[in-house]
């Protein structure tokens, strides 16, 4: 049953192919497989500690007031990520630009507080937001190892090369915003052909 | 009267709670990497002038840095910024008095990946050492620079951003 | 004083939030399946995204850059749209009911669209002026909703089409805003 | 000369005007003849008869009290052999009829003719009434109703149409070209009914001896009032709509009729029954059909109204090649029968189609192309109502203007990719009809 | 009598079909191609044939992917020999295949095929190649050398270096350039033969054409260089006038018309790209539905409405 807590985010309700939340992020900075990283581990690190301490204060928090409660709690978590991404890696800062900031706004967290952390309690909030952000993680990490592969011939993190370079002339719109919407609506075509697929069993 | 009072200061408490520690917290954060934020905005700053002017030293004016090897001002490093083919561009130029342009450097671009980012190789800045800043044009505009096949837009940006910077400081300075 | 012609242009066509900036995709694809629809988020849109970037422009100027804490910026937006937003549909609702059946049920959905929160950063991170931020939030609008409403007509004219079971819905909306912004590349690098 | 305005749109179907020049021929006595009792827009007619009963040609066998009506006539002089309550008619409904069987003597009971110039209006209408005369272009609505406008409609143009827009129908060409007077007195008489003092005939440019011979005839009768005019031959040209845009350049507003902006339009045919019947005394129960398509000698025949239609296909020699669809009316508006029907007064033509024009083509995807958009006379979007007809979208196609179509079906005639355009918005129209 | 056919009017149907129309249009492009290939050589011919086969090849599959059957209705050759003609004559032919794949894969096939797609496939393929391989787009052969040396396009030469090239030679076609845009005699004889046989509307081309020319005119340029140079001709004739991605109604198409004008003038005078005739097309297919929507014939007998009234009074 924990388990489940845990893993309905990665699979059953990916908050990118399946609740469509959160896309601008994902669109915009799976151009690089090390983008997406940074980006699912600030998107990680804020989403677990806003529903940490979310669940923590729930019956603190008068409904009037909770959604700016909420805000204010997430948009603090956002800063501090932003400020220690630009001391400690002040590149992908930089790359990141104002997606970082954007986090905020990104559906995926104020959802799972509003769904999710101002009602269970701390521990399944936790993993709530472990799993989601799991999910988001390799949601934008998938995404952004298929651009990055046809956009530049190779992958690589952090300048560490995985996949060593397969052709010498990859496509450039990969990492332009059609590849982005592209590679996207493929995914969920596939996902969907699966889908259709498994009913027609 | 009093009973709404109540409730509203019962509702805004938390809020304004909230907020304070929220507050404490991100200036703790912010006091705790700010040393660290400008020591490492100042050391790309650095590592950029130390490129355009090897050796030399470096003190700071309003709107561009003197450069000096052994006293005397050789020329001037400056932050030329400006519109390139997607986002700005932002490079570090150094300037010998005489008007040739020492060196290019891109601090920070957002250009086409693969592309339009080759304006930052050493190939492409390279071909500006040594230049009068009226010849830092793409040679269709009849200057000496040679665009990047395939990224003529980027390529027109930069010589733009640092002609006309250039341009400006040379001002400044005579 | 900023080219005011060079940043609308900049907004609506070379940098489209949606397209090009991925900024305000949720709604772009949540409220794009019918015009009249479309019409009436991208009027909300534009009035908030005007008067957000009116709003956070002094706020950052005046108060985060006085006392040196910029670093607030993301809170004090957020909160400030968020509360604005709120401001504007008790507004509404009151005294213009007509506007409020057409803009309200948008109008929730827009406290949560990047797009706004994202050009209220924007104009900090390009230093534009007052006219020149508000210029940029309006256009910004503008640029929204065009790729709204050709979206919008794109995805009422895929109601007739003969789309495959597995591409209907959200991928072929995927797709047909991946050659929308193929075609919006045409004005990239554009230069007034 | 006067300048033409053009009605927007139409087609350049194939004319196949086959039986152009040839003769109105008298077809054949009927052995027996089915009179339908509805043969007209309106209530249907009560019989006047009883089963066994002998009648003669041109005597009254069928009335209704109803002001929307017409009176129908035995076409041939026999004995009532039976009267059914369900005949197959050929526009495709069943209605009471009476069947008559030929007794070979072909007497006829006429009526006294009647001198217009002294005659009053109402006893000229009595008398087109009591003749039967209905619209024989195909609508069938009663000429006396017609020509009685409603109080305060005030009617100042009269247009005779002669545009015979349909490919193969000739019937009407044949009439203005071998009774020209007849057509231009009967016209007369429309016009003095309604005192009115300007009349167009409006004829096809394709029909040169018909326009001829009108002329011819308009100055021997010496009415100034009247104006024959060539028309571009465009379907279509006949229709009422684009006849009074063609010549008047107004328009009927949507949901109104013609008389509303003061113009009337009459068949050639219908003309010549009039003076057939004020003139002679002659009641309507025999017309020019054109027999036309796949037979083997098409002809332009005159034949007693409620002759069955294989009749007259034999009469022509019979079917060449295999038989794929007999046609009542012309090929762009006529009916498919399926069954061996009697002609009936608005019935100008049997077209015989043979099993490769019959052939239902396959249906594909629409590409835009917009030609259907481009020939509709109405400038409706046929394409969009299709497909919204299809989805059963209606309340949309209202918003395009369903009801407004005509339903000529050029939509369909040029469509690429062979859609029943037009079919599915006949669909659309009818299913918004029976929800209101 | 035998049994006899029911089906209601009409019961006459004109000749033309997909078909027709399709071959036609194959036919009228051949003065294009043969131009293509007497310029160009052995190489554009290669990558004609490639991305004739590369479509027909991936209609196939898509078509058998999805359930549906095949018919070589001629739409998907159409694609590959527009695409080839809009490319440069001497483009990899792997690119050549994979942009004909993606052309009709993504800009057609996903959208249901044949009759439902909002673009252009051949000017997606176009679109996609030169965002993809902004190089291999922009690097052109000089006519009548039949070997690769590159020089750049009339376009090119007069955005970047300011060079006007000699009307005579960008009418008969000999400048560099993509292989079925140069020569504008031949892309018109193809034109005129489709316009004279109605299957495409006069409209669309003038009006394109003429907007680009006063446009030029007005902004102080030199309206007879626009006209013949890059691919306003083959744009104009050939694909502003494709029936699926265009307007149905004549207002609208000259609205997409003069839509087209403007924007190609824009791009070419202050674009990123010396040549926008690709994308303003596309960008054009985008407004269509909204035109399709809102420029609709007068109806007979009613009164023209305002703009909204249709989308006021529709609601959801």
């Amino acid at each position: 049953m924990k388990l489940d807590e845990l893993t309905k985010g990665v699979f059953k309700q990916n908050p990118i192919f399946y609740l469509m939340l959160g896309l601008c992020p994902v669109l915009a900075v799976s151009t690089r497989v090390d983008n997406a990283l940074g980006m699912g581990l600030c998107v990680f690190f804020v989403l677990v500690g806003s529903n940490v301490i979310i669940s923590i204060f729930k019956h603190r928090i008068p409904s009037q007031v909770r959604i700016p409660c909420f805000i204010v709690v997430i948009a603090s978590f956002v800063t501090i990520v932003d400020l220690l991404m630009h001391g400690y890696a002040p590149e992908l800062h930089e790359r990141l630009g104002i997606y970082l900031p954007l986090i905020v706004v990104n559906c995926i967290i104020l959802g799972r507080a509003e769904a999710f952390a101002s009602r269970k309690s701390v521990f399944h909030s936790f993993l709530d937001g472990v799993g989601m952000s799991i999910g988001f993680m390799l949601g934008i990490v998938g995404i952004a190892i298929c651009r990055e592969a046809l956009s530049t011939g190779k992958i690589a993190i952090f300048d560490c090369t995985i996949v060593p370079t397969f052709t010498q002339s990859p496509s450039v719109m990969m990492t332009l915003p059609p590849g982005a919407f592209l590679t996207i609506g493929i995914i969920m075509a596939l996902i969907n052909y699966k889908n259709i697929r498994k009913e027609g069993r | 009267m009093g009973e709404e009072l109540k409730r509203i200061v019962g509702i805004a408490i938390p809020l304004i709670i909230i907020c304070i520690i929220s507050g404490a917290a991100l200036t703790a954060s912010y006091d705790l990497t700010k040393g660290r934020i400008e020591a490492v905005e100042q050391q790309r700053i650095n590592e950029s002038l130390s490129i355009i002017f090897p050796g030399a030293s470096f003190t700071e004016t309003d709107d561009y840095y003197s450069a000096t090897v052994s006293g005397e001002e050789i020329g001037y490093a400056f932050i030329a910024e400006g519109k390139g083919y997607s986002g700005t561009i932002k490079t570090m130029v150094g300037m010998y008095k005489n008007g040739t342009i020492s060196g290019v450097n891109i601090i920070s671009q957002s250009e086409t990946p693969g592309l339009g980012t080759r304006i930052a190789e050493p190939d492409f800045t390279n071909q500006f050492s040594g230049k009068r800043i009226e010849d830092v044009r793409l040679r269709g505009d009849g200057g000496v620079i040679d665009a990047i096949t395939g990224a003529t837009i980027s390529s027109h940006a930069i010589t733009d951003i640092v002609r006309e910077r250039a341009e400006v400081v040379m001002n400044e300075t005579r | 004083m900023e080219n005011l012609l060079v940043i609308a242009v900049g907004a609506i066509f070379v940098n489209n939030f949606v397209l090009s900036r991925f900024l305000g995709l949720c709604p772009f694809f949540g409220v794009s399946r019918k015009t009249s629809g479309a019409i009436g988020m991208g009027l909300a849109v534009i009035i908030v995204m005007t008067c957000a970037s009116a709003i956070t422009w002094p706020i950052y100027t005046y108060l985060l850059s006085t006392f040196n804490i910029e670093f607030m910026e993301i809170v004090t937006f957020i909160l400030v749209i968020a509360t604005f937003v709120q401001l504007v549909e008790m507004v509404i609702r009151k005294y213009q009911p007509d506007l409020y059946g057409v803009l309200g049920i948008y109008l929730p959905l827009i406290t949560t669209n990047c797009a706004v929160m994202g050009v209220a950063l924007l104009n900090v991170e390009e230093g534009y002026s007052f006219i020149g931020s508000v210029v940029d939030g309006f256009s910004a609008g503008i640029g929204f909703t065009l790729a709204l409403l050709l979206m919008s007509g794109i995805r009422e004219r895929l109601e007739f089409a003969n789309v495959p079971k597995s591409f209907q819905d959200l991928p072929i909306a995927f797709v047909s805003a991946a050659l929308l912004a193929l075609a919006f590349m045409a004005f990239s690098g554009m230069r007034l | 000369m006067l300048k033409f305005n053009r009605f927007r749109g139409g087609i350049h179907p194939p004319d196949s005007k086959i039986t152009a020049g040839k003769p109105i021929e008298k077809a054949k006595l009927p052995a027996s003849v089915i009179i339908l009792l509805h043969q007209h827009v309106g209530a249907p007619c009560k019989p006047l008869v009883k089963e066994g009963e002998e009648v003669k040609a041109g005597q009254k066998i069928g009335d209704s009290d109803s002001f929307v009506s017409a009176p129908v006539h035995s076409s041939i002089s026999g004995v009532v052999r039976e009267i059914s309550t369900q005949l197959l008619s050929p526009i495709g409904r069943e209605v009471p009829g009476i069947i008559i069987e030929s007794d070979g003597r072909d007497e006829s009971a006429k009526m006294e003719a009647i001198a217009p110039a002294t005659a009053s209006k109402r006893e000229i209408l009595a008398r087109i009434r009591e003749a039967g005369i209905v619209g024989l272009g195909g609508a069938a609505f009663p000429t006396s109703v017609k020509l009685s406008p409603p109080e305060g409609k005030e009617i100042d143009t009269v247009i005779l149409n002669g545009s015979e827009c349909e490919p193969y129908i000739t019937a009407d060409h044949r009439l203005m070209v071998e009774q020209p007077d007849k057509v231009v007195k009967g016209m007369n008489v429309i016009m003095n009914v309604l005192d009115v003092d300007k009349g167009f005939i409006g004829i096809e440019d394709n029909k040169k001896d018909a326009i001829r011979r009108m002329r011819e005839a308009v100055e021997r009768e010496g009415d100034k009032r009247i104006e024959v005019l060539s028309l571009k031959t465009k379907y279509p040209q006949g229709e009422a709509g684009s006849l009074i845009k063609t010549i008047l350049n107004r328009e009927t507003p949507s949901g109104s009729h013609s008389y509303d902006i003061g113009v009337l339009v009459q068949n050639v045919a219908t003309a010549k029954a009039i003076h057939d019947a004020v003139f002679e005394g002659v009641p309507l129960i025999e017309r020019v059909v054109t027999v036309t398509g796949d037979v083997k000698e098409p002809k332009n025949l005159l034949t007693r109204i409620g002759t069955p239609f294989y009749d007259l296909i034999k009469e022509c020699g019979g079917s060449k090649g295999d038989v794929g669809k007999i046609v009542c009316g012309g090929s762009m508006l006529g009916v498919a029968e399926f069954e061996n029907v009697p002609t009936i007064k608005s019935t100008g033509c049997i077209l015989v189609l043979d099993r490769e024009k019959s052939r239902i083509p396959e249906e594909r995807a629409c590409v835009r192309c917009g030609i259907c958009v481009s020939v509709c006379p109405t400038g409706l979007m046929p394409t969009i109502l299709e497909k919204l007809a299809r989805e059963r979208r209606f309340e949309e196609c209202m918003d395009y203007h369903i009801l407004d179509c005509m339903e000529c079906g050029s939509c369909t005639y040029v469509c690429p990719s062979k859609i029943p355009i037009v079919q599915l918005i006949r669909y659309g129209k009818e299913e918004i009809k029976r929800r209101e | 009598m035998p049994e006899l056919i029911v089906s209601p009017s009409p019961h006459i149907r004109n000749e033309v079909s997909i078909e027709k129309i399709m071959y036609s249009v194959i036919i009228a492009l051949i003065p294009t191609t043969a131009c293509g290939v007497y310029f160009f050589g052995v190489h554009a011919l290669y990558v004609i044939i490639t991305c004739i086969l590369s479509a027909l090849f991936t209609e196939y599959v898509a078509l058998r992917l999805m359930g549906r059957k095949f018919v070589m209705d001629g739409s998907a050759v159409i694609t590959g020999l527009l695409l080839a003609l809009c490319l440069p004559p001497g483009l990899p032919l792997w690119m050549a295949a994979i942009g004909a794949a993606f052309a009709i894969a993504f800009a057609k096939c996903a959208f249901g095929g044949l009759g439902h797609n909002i673009f252009n496939p051949a000017l997606i393929g176009r679109a996609f190649l030169t965002a993809s391989w902004p190089v291999a787009m922009t690097t052109w052969t000089k006519p009548l050398t039949y070997d690769a040396i590159t020089t750049a396009t009339p376009l090119g030469l007069w955005k970047m270096q300011h060079i006007a090239t000699p009307s005579i030679n960008l009418a008969l076609g000999n400048v560099s350039g993509c292989i079925g845009e140069t020569s504008a005699i031949a892309i018109l004889i193809g034109g005129v033969f489709l316009i004279a046989k109605r299957y495409t509307d006069w409209r669309t081309p003038l009006s394109y054409i003429g907007t680009v020319a006063v446009l030029a005119f007005v902004l102080g340029q030199d309206p007879i260089f626009h006209i013949l140079a890059g691919g306003l001709f083959l744009g104009a004739f050939f694909m502003a006038t494709e029936y699926v991605t265009t307007p149905i109604t004549s207002k609208g198409r000259i609205i997409f018309g003069v839509g087209a004008g403007i924007i190609v003038v824009v791009i070419r005078l202050i674009g990123g790209y010396p040549e926008g005739v690709c994308f303003s097309i596309l960008l054009m297919n985008a407004f269509t539905p909204l035109i399709d929507r809102h420029v609709r014939p007068r109806v007979y007998g009613v009164k023209r409405k305002s703009f909204f009234v249709s989308s006021a009074n529709k609601g959801d």
